[in-house]
């Protein structure tokens, strides 16, 4: 894939993403039921089947990141909602008027999305979220020029990440309640944070 | 998994439309974006009060929208917190032009959404205040946590600044009143038994015959810890010790218990748990002057209980008994 | 056997005592023998209600003492019909001089019970009437059974009559109308699983995931056939089939829906299943002016629900809508 | 025995009759569960409890009948309070003056203790309840003059009208409700009669 991340390629991802969600729907909700509330997967396969149904024939990448973050704020609800969608509207805002996004221009707009859930969930590292998949993905884009390898190292670290969850206690969200109880379990949001980036990977990569 | 459900995409809109059909009188039933308004109106000069959370919770939220109570509730898929755009439908439909408060549960999704439901209302100029309820000590550690969640406490809330809305109580002053009730009030749950999301179509964990879970919260979610069960007096005494030295309550206290059931729970045993949550604040110094029995804030179909107390004082009081007219609380009206 | 107890020979006391303490201003708890008067004692001049029958079924019939409904109600064991004392206690503590009406579901042993009660009270001079209620359209061949049993119908009846007792209405007068509200409801019941009655510790009948019990009444007794579970909107309408055709409602009926959970039930379900049965009246031209959705008459922690149609003339609309002050149901006042 | 029904001899049947109920409880409420509410033993443990703790130092058989039929309607409720308290009043009213029973005055007491559960529950044989054990009760009494061989006729007699209510349908009480499917199941007052003349048949026979 040399030709970048262009409307054609972002859109067939978020297709490619929906079925995923869908698929691993009971997969991702098992997970949440464990530490959580068992709606996680639900909660996504209801947002990118609507992400999918209202996405139409955006004008650049930065238009159509707007429009699946608004989608998935208006459509998935709970904490992964507004998270998932400031994540999308926040690489909408740092793509700008490209029509196709190359490695480093990816890295930018996936930092910017990392910087925006971090700052509306106000999770760190380690505390057992989303962000331990999204933090390694973000880093592994760093330096990397060539998009194929940048996407599968990207992709790669985040499932690395997500694993690493199994390992924490967590300090946001509803796993919180549970103290060490959470121990062993890995984060739902960051497992499916980790498809997400894999899907792009195998679309693109 | 066995319901009276048509299937479970639907359950959400098939009960708002049920309700819909029961309480016309009352209420009105918005869809897309889904929210419940009074029947009448917003009412011109009054502040307006906005809640919201995950469905599976009923009569919470939708059943408390009434005179004396909600102007608006937001119900999400089950267990889901709500989006942005039903709150901000809603908030903008009851504006009465003073200003709404959004009483929110705390739990992270309820949390976000309610944010950013304000900011677009307030893009709009409307003043909006928000406060956050948290009354579970069953979430100790809150500084690592997400907070404590919002629970019982929530009910009692919603009723007594409902009746202060209603008295005419200008924004900042139902605001300051609904922090303060929340500040005055405690809560811990119990589960003997889990409770099924019908899109999961299986319970979100399992206990064996003699276990519980002690601390629960509305979710199905797991507790702090599984304990034995035990007679309603133990698991009484359980749950009303950490409610009574968290805040604490003192001897001379005149407080509110609110006996609440989850959902699958019958008013028989319920009654059995008030019986000893009595005794024991008794016992504490702590006069229980008002009382609610009942299953207002449930988990879908969870057999369980939660035990909320409320410190009073003369104007929660006059507020709590003020009437109030909506499809799960009525009186005095 | 997970319950809120604390033996099972103690439930029935236990929870009287957690009434008595929770609702001391609306009701007053009387021991040995058990039953349950207004906190105020008798209404000179004033007809009173007497109803009573097992416990488990609560609210029903202690969470209905109060203005504008019963005066008293006698508690038996779990399921099992009261005792003759009880009902003769009652009946002397409530009598205003004017007589009294014993509201008796129709079960051979609380139709044998109360029999004998009113035997008593009648030589001690005390003017009883009894109205047996037989709503349950469930128990078809009534020529060769015990007769239909009384069930959700009995609530409605309770209400109605207490409001015109409240009005004055004299003893002939009351009892008149108990027989026409009886004669003008029909109901049914369906169980998604069984209750377990305290001291028999295991349920009375085992359901496999996929089926329920059609017919049900509410004492955790096996119902007339086995079915298929099957969506809620077909369950409303097996339900509603039997109800319509046998008073039968006509076009141009007004009649009150009353959707009853049987203990275990969460209200969402509830509300989806009044959507059905709301729109199935609809279009057999009845019009639904009154409505009532919750767990009123229960079997302990059963999950399954009854449907209740009522058909109503001017009177029992007007003393539906006027004021009552009881536990479980309240308003306009 | 020849001695007679006194009371003492009544007395100590109505203590082994409690302490079967006790122990047959569970046994009673299984067959009351199948076809009705699951609460028969309950309620006959509780009343024969009560019987037992009231009883005191009756001065005939007609007034221990007398006692233990008005401890039973105040104590048991249900269907089986009112029937068996109606059975014991009218035993009393029928024993008279008498201190001791013999063959032909037990035969007279129980056929009265009969016709008055009959007239309050106005079920007929073949109904599926009580009467099915009581009527051939009574009826294996008839011109038997022998005490011993009177109340073992009579017992095995009931014990094998309660088994034969298996086969039929029943008219009342609750089991009416089941139709053909109480068809397979004794019936739990029928059951529970024969176990009070097997007590009488044991204590005096
Ligand atoms: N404060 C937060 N910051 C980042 N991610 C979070 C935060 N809180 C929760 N999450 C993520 O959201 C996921 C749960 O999403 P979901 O189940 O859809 O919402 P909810 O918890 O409201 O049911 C968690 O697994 C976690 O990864
Ligand atoms: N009309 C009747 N006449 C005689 N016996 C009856 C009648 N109705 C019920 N019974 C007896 O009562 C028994 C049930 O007693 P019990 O379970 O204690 O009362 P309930 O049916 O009120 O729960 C039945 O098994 C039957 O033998
Ligand atoms: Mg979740
Ligand atoms: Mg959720
Ligand atoms: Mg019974
Ligand atoms: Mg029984």
């Amino acid at each position: 894939m040399s030709g970048g991340l262009d409307v054609a390629v972002l859109t067939a991802w978020l297709g490619r993403v929906a079925v995923r969600y869908a698929a691993e729907q009971g997969y991702l909700c098992d997970l949440d039921a464990a530490i959580g509330d068992g709606d996680h997967g639900a909660n996504l396969a209801r947002g990118f089947t609507a992400v999918v149904a209202k996405l139409g024939q955006p004008a650049s990448p930065a238009a159509l990141f707007k429009s699946v973050g608004m989608t998935l704020i208006g459509t998935v609800g709970g904490a992964s909602g507004p998270l998932y969608g400031t994540l999308f509207i926040d690489m909408g805002k740092a793509a700008g008027e490209s029509t196709t996004l190359d490695a480093a221009s990816w890295a930018k707009v996936l930092a910017a999305g990392l910087a925006g859930v971090a700052a509306r969930g106000k999770a760190q590292p380690g505390d057992k979220t989303m962000i331990d998949a999204l933090t390694p993905a973000v880093q592994a884009l760093q330096g990397e020029t060539d998009l194929t390898a940048a996407l599968t190292a990207s992709a790669a670290a985040a499932v690395h990440g997500a694993e690493a969850t199994k390992k924490l206690i967590a300090h946001k969200g509803r796993a919180s309640y549970l103290g060490e109880r959470a121990i062993g379990h890995q984060d739902p949001g960051a497992t499916s944070l980790a498809m997400l980036l894999q899907g792009l990977a195998s679309e693109a990569g | 998994m066995k319901k009276f459900i048509n299937a479970a995409d639907r359950v959400v809109e098939d009960s708002l439309a049920g309700m819909a059909a029961a309480h016309h009188d009352l209420i009105k039933v918005h869809y897309e974006p889904n929210f419940i308004t009074r029947a009448g109106g917003p009412v011109k000069g009054k502040v307006a009060i906005v809640s919201g959370g995950g469905s599976g919770h009923e009569p919470m939220h939708g059943g408390f929208v009434g005179r004396g109570m909600l102007h608006a509730a937001c119900p999400g898929a089950v267990f889901t917190s709500p989006t942005p755009d039903q709150m901000l439908a809603a908030t903008k439909a009851v504006d009465g032009g003073t200003g709404v408060l959004h009483i929110v549960k705390n739990y992270t999704g309820d949390i976000l959404n309610f944010e950013m439901a304000a900011d677009l209302a307030k893009e709009e100029n409307i003043h909006v205040n928000a406060v956050v309820t948290d009354d579970d000590v069953a979430v100790q550690d809150s500084l690592y946590t997400a907070g404590r969640r919002g629970v019982g406490g929530t009910v009692l809330a919603e009723k007594i600044c409902g009746a202060a809305a209603e008295a005419g109580a200008d924004l900042e002053t139902v605001t300051a009143l609904c922090r303060k009730v929340n500040a005055s009030v405690r809560s811990i749950g119990v589960a003997l038994s889990a409770c099924t999301v019908p899109h999961a179509g299986k319970p979100s964990f399992t206990l064996e015959d003699d276990e519980i879970e002690f601390g629960i919260g509305i979710h199905g979610e797991p507790g702090r810890r599984r304990a034995k069960h035990a007679s309603a007096d133990e698991l009484a005494a359980m749950m009303m010790e950490p409610i009574l030295t968290d805040l604490p309550f003192t001897k001379g206290d005149h407080a509110l218990l609110f006996v609440n059931g989850m959902g699958g729970t019958p008013l028989i045993e319920l009654y059995v748990l008030f019986r000893k949550a009595h005794a024991i604040a008794a016992q504490h110094g702590v006069t229980i002057s008002r009382s609610l029995v009942g299953s207002y804030i449930t988990s879908l179909e969870m057999a369980g209980a939660s035990i909320s107390l409320l410190r009073l004082d003369d104007s929660m009081t006059k507020y709590w008994d003020a009437p109030v007219v909506t499809p799960a609380l009525r009186w005095g009206a």
